[in-house]
């Protein structure tokens, strides 16, 4: 459990005070009502990308700071905290990583430039069905003459619209549900025969429906080895787990101390109350849930920068956490507010519904427990 | 062991089938819209005028008020032929005539503390769906705590004059009249509430609808600003509201819990996973969101064998069983921990607000969810039922 | 849900009345520490036949009274209250189910008038592992001229020691986990090769590993079709489940009274602590969640005595309800208590002991949560 | 950032790993029995002498209390040289040479609190395991409220008079002196309190197993009748006992803590559960049951996580970390989950209570699930380290 070096301190610093003066909850609201169809402010992730944001995980060759993703994870929970929209998950954490891991030089030099100075959104177009589950990979990729083409579906791929490119997970051999036979594109959002169709969330994070209908892509728009793209894949995911298990660490934690200001300040009975213990009771439970998920976001986050052999089961378990934790401190929010909870005008609607975008993301709890069983061979 | 014997009664059955098979119209039996609930009132809109019809007729019987006295356009029958009618309602597939928190809140407490005067004034409206009441109860600052409410009533002499802000008033902004607590006098709690009824539409009430998170709503903020209030429109005596207050929201009570926050509509949980988490082996594919959901349809299960043992207890023992004191907090706890598997088992299906890309059923079911938050919040919220069981079922006592 | 008739009423007053002097809470550690190898009073349950609860749903034709399952529920409550421990479960309510559903004449003639007087105790040994799971039966049943040789173990077995004859499952086709080609018989105790080690358990309830070493029994000993005994097997264990769940519920009922009572008078920080309101919702919670579970198991009951369609689906409902609100007030209890309810002195360790020992009987809140899940077809 | 250069405790580790492969004696190298735990005091039996040469050893450099002055007998190490000795302890995975509430508890109060008389007659004899020490807090009326104790101490001269009784006093019936909580005055409650040391052979003291829903344990009541104190067995002042309480509490919850109640040992639930359940696909075979282990496996490992980075941040910012004060909470609410999933598994193996029938490590599981029950009781309940949480860390207020 590293101490925060001073660099880390820095940005996390940066961070907070952007969000506070830049984009506080107010920013969403005003996105929302807005009705932006990309789901998040232009001007903002430009901002983002001059404070070097989107290349926290970008080796320094091209352009990023190479600083890690215990970094991007401290950015990722201010964000969070004030539930900012933002490219930041799709392309600063999963594609910036899927590209750093896997991809060719050319590749790099292509796309990782453009993602660290926010000139670019990649999107990742990897589920096929409602629920997470990349072996399930069906939209089919096959060979014609030097390349491939593409026919499939893709739903619900956050940032679809507002992409620039895709990463997609298509099935070139094998069956649906197994891992092998699974190869990573990266398709720009303007090749023919790819369309999108705005999706309106719950949360108002930027989503589509992409469609591929007979995409043609050359041979180098694959990402690291055809059919073997599963391990990239995963090891990108995870990655992708464990920073939006940080964001969601802060959503929880504001969630949380906005509610435990409302019992400090609210009047019922006489009392503050703040003082009912049973009320006390659930606070301090919550603050243990916190806790301990601070804990896994972190240790996840270190794992995967200090390159540890239990990456894949501590992102599961932060992940599970988090989901857990904010879904829990979310209902709280709204109950312990009570009627003034439930209506639209106050952030609480607005932070249960981005809990549950982000529980469902790259798996829920329910997916990372069976996934942990699995890794731990039960 | 019955009010009238087995033969009146049969007799009583046999003229009601009859004549509900031939009053009422056959055009109703199609789904009733939303937008159809026969809220009645002066502001009615009848999509199909047939549903007017259904309530004329039926308010010419007194039979949307079936038990009050027919000295105040009420039905007067016995609760056994009551009984009886919403039996054959029933079995006929009828819709209500008339939906009115004026018949189910306004007018059992009227019946017991009004005048004969306004008795006579107010319930035959109610009966024939002329006059639409709405509540006015919670404030910003007196939710849990209603009895520390704030708004002002002064007595001007020859009228009251009302000032302050009611939230949560469900259709504020289609009702005809208000049913009110007002604070007349700031130096005692309890007893320094009353129970006012006035015009929505007398000079300075002003309705504002309230925006839920699960999207727009029948509620509203309600400000009165100088209201004038004719002085025979108190109920019972100046500072004596609180009674009536609380027995109205027994009423209000019966009427939720009955409803289960209408948890049964839209497609079963098992199949919307099934759908959308696949299947294996017969079974739903996920096998811990298997057991979760198992493990609610079994509350919900127990939950309505509650409800049923809970009537048949307080019958037999003509006074409530202690099951019935449950059933608030078991509603709602049923209903969220529904909605929430509902949700979780539409995975990004459940993650929209509206427009393509979702199933319309889907959508209808995110936004049940969010509503479903506030099923522990309104009509008492959860840590107060807790605290009633505590404290009247079991007998523990206040902190000191 | 039917309101009980006067002879119910009487029976429910002359249970209550009768554990209260014959058999308190202390009678069962007085048991315990004699170190009774049977696990019973033998004295009491004579009394117990005498008053004609052993006979309550034998058919008046064998001496029985007929007066069905809510009524044996009844006395199952108030017994379940005082942890008293009898043959009631083993024989009264499971053994005699089994006959009275499924034996020939002779047998009925030659067992049922005995269970009633409680002349006779027969025990259920059906269970091969530590998990209940009837279809999983192997012992094997063996044709050997006329009649069949038995070869196996059955472990556990519910007052397997007092028993003079066993209900034994056994596999006649088939393969362990298939429904078909499990027989019942009925053997005597004393059959050669029939040999029994006396288990010690946690709650002092009788038990014993029973193994059959090629015992030869007759073809009258075969109750009901061989090969078809599942379903019978099934419905004997439906009655058992619903008629445990009652005793069950007695358990929790005390448990959460003696609770209750302890919060009225314990005085800690100057305040009686039922005051605090941590304590109350925790019981308020706990009264829901009891008068919940008395809803599902009066249903269950009525339905067996009124043969309704949904007996299954109600008695997998009433097992697994009484089986976590059981296990929630005994925990309950023992942590209200503080350290007293830690102590062996106070009986709120054996509340709990005997609370683990029910929820594992006849199936637990997980297999019947999936019973039930099944049998709704999900 | 270190006490010491790093090129100085290099040195340290060479010279502490060469003395202790020197003087670690090997035959301790076998497992150590429950009843070899080295408690020492009067009444210590060594049941392999080497245990008791270890010991002596150890005290003789002052290393059975690293960090205490040389001149109380304790080995003046700095923090950074302590550490590297249990860093080479427990790389010789060396049985710990004394086990004593005298060295976890009593001493670092006596070194804050103690007159320098006291200090050189009590602390040398802990560091070399003469004495063993009990703790007289908790009474049967002042559990929870510890500050509610009664046990009074009258001022007679030339010596007190103890009166009173205590419960769950650990190994009262082993221990040598009892440092004892006591009523000094009756009309205040904290300030009324004093802490009091003296030898449990005194005439009037007498102590008495208590046995547990789990077996016999080392718990005692212990009873004081007319039990005659010298005065200069006052720790502190006199109605001052209360801070010394508390800062020992501190030290004792530091230690149940770190211990996290012992849960690692025996069979891991998993391995249990596939061989009680079955296997099917690799998995165990009761998906239920599998999710549920799941989800409590990556509780334990969270808490695992959450130990160590309120150990890396108390270092970090010298003083306790925030998270520090959950720790008791979830390690009480872990340990009992993983209890009760073990029974669970074990299915009708966990119904044991001794003898044949059962397997010994499955009787062991039973009896430590009936006592972990006694972890959210012991060393403060749950509920109150949740009122603690709330208050100190979280700044809820008092129900007034």
């Amino acid at each position: 459990m590293a101490v925060l070096t001073e660099e880390q301190v820095m940005l996390k610093d940066a961070a907070k005070g952007w969000v506070s003066e830049r984009s506080p909850v107010s920013a969403l609201r005003k996105l929302r009502d807005a009705d932006v169809d990309v789901g998040f402010d232009r001007a903002a992730w430009a901002e983002m990308g001059q404070m070097g944001w989107a290349g926290v995980v970008v080796p320094e060759t091209y352009g990023g700071s190479e600083f890690g993703y215990r970094s991007l994870g401290l950015v990722l929970e201010e964000t969070g905290r004030t539930l900012t929209n933002s490219p930041l998950v799709s392309t600063a954490l999963f594609a910036a990583s899927v590209l750093t891991l896997g991809a060719g030089a050319a590749q790099k030099e292509a796309w990782l430039g453009r993602i660290a100075e926010a000139g670019a959104v990649i999107a990742p177009a990897i589920d096929e069905h409602a629920h997470h589950a990349p072996a399930a990979t069906a939209l089919a990729a096959t060979r014609s003459g030097d390349g491939w083409t593409l026919t499939g579906k893709k739903p619900f791929v956050l940032d679809g619209m507002a992409a620039d490119a895709f990463i997609v997970a298509a099935r070139t051999s094998g069956k649906p549900g197994e891992e092998a036979g699974i190869t990573l594109f990266l398709v720009p959002a303007s090749a023919p025969g790819l369309s999108r169709t705005r999706l309106k969330t719950v949360d108002s994070r930027g989503a589509a429906d992409v469609s591929f209908e007979g995409v043609a892509v050359g041979a180098d728009t694959v990402i690291g080895q055809a059919d073997q793209g599963f391990g990239l894949l995963d090891q990108a995911l995870d990655r992708a787990r464990a920073g939006l298990a940080a964001e969601m660490l802060g959503q929880a934690s504001q969630a949380f101390e906005i509610t435990l200001d409302y019992l400090k300040t609210r009047v019922q009975f006489g009392q503050v109350i703040g003082t009912f213990q049973s009320l006390q009771h659930r606070a301090a439970k919550m603050f243990t849930e916190l806790e301990m998920t601070r804990s896994c976001v972190e240790a996840a986050l270190d794992a995967i920068d200090s390159n540890g052999n239990d990456v894949r089961a501590l992102c599961s378990l932060a992940k599970a956490k988090a989901s857990e934790t904010v879904h829990l401190v979310s209902n709280e929010m709204v109950q312990m507010h009570g009627g003034i909870g439930m209506t639209d005008a106050h952030d609480a609607g607005l932070y249960m519904k981005r809990a549950r975008v982000s529980e469902a993301l790259f798996g829920g709890a329910s997916f990372h427990r069976d996934r942990y069983a699995t890794l731990m061979g039960y | 062991m019955t009010d009238s014997a087995p033969t009146e009664l049969d007799a009583f059955r046999a003229e009601t089938r009859a004549w509900l098979e031939q009053n009422y119209p056959r055009s109703l039996d199609a789904p009733m819209a939303e937008d159809d609930a026969p809220w009645g009132g002066r502001r009615a809109k009848w999509s199909n005028p047939d549903a007017k019809l259904w309530l004329d007729r039926m308010a010419a019987k007194g039979w949307t008020a079936p038990t009050w006295p027919t000295a105040y356009g009420g039905g007067g029958l016995s609760a056994e032929q009551n009984r009886v009618l919403q039996q054959e309602l029933i079995r006929l597939k009828a819709r209500p005539a008339l939906m009115s928190f004026g018949l189910w809140m306004l007018g059992p407490v009227l019946l017991e503390y009004a005048t004969e005067e306004q008795k006579q004034k107010f319930l035959p409206p109610i009966v024939r769906g002329e006059i639409r009441w709405c509540q006015g109860y919670s404030e910003p600052g007196a939710g849990s705590d209603l009895a520390g409410l704030q708004t002002r009533c002064e007595d001007q002499g020859d009228h009251y004059l009302v000032n302050g802000q009611k939230v949560w008033t469900s259709y504020a902004d289609q009702a005809d009249w208000i049913f009110c607590l007002v604070r007349t006098d700031t130096s005692k709690k309890h007893e320094g509430i009353s129970f006012l009824l006035f015009d929505m539409t007398t000079p300075g009430v002003e309705p504002r609808p309230i925006k839920l998170i699960s999207g727009s709503s029948p509620f509203c903020e309600t400000f009165f600003d100088n209201v004038k209030v004719p002085k025979d429109q108190l109920v019972g005596r100046l500072n004596g509201g609180w009674d009536i207050a609380k027995r109205l929201l027994q009423y209000e009570r019966q009427n939720i819990s009955a409803s289960g926050f209408g948890g049964g509509a839209g497609p079963e949980l098992e199949d919307v996973a099934k759908a959308f988490v696949g299947v294996s082996g017969g079974k739903i594919a996920d096998p811990d969101l298997r057991a979760r959901i198992a493990e609610h349809r079994m509350y919900a299960k127990a939950f309505a064998l509650t409800v049923r043992r809970a009537e048949a207890e307080s019958k037999a023992a003509k006074g409530p069983s202690a099951a019935t004191s449950i059933i608030k907090y078991a509603a709602a706890k049923m209903n969220q921990d529904r909605s929430e598997l509902m949700v979780e088992a539409l995975g990004t299906q459940g993650l929209g607000w509206e427009g393509e890309g979702f199933d319309p059923d889907a959508l209808k079911a995110t936004r049940a969810w969010l509503r479903s938050k506030g099923n522990s919040i309104e009509g008492g919220t959860s840590e107060v039922n807790l605290n009633v069981v505590a404290k009247r079922v079991l007998g523990l006592l206040d902190h000191q």
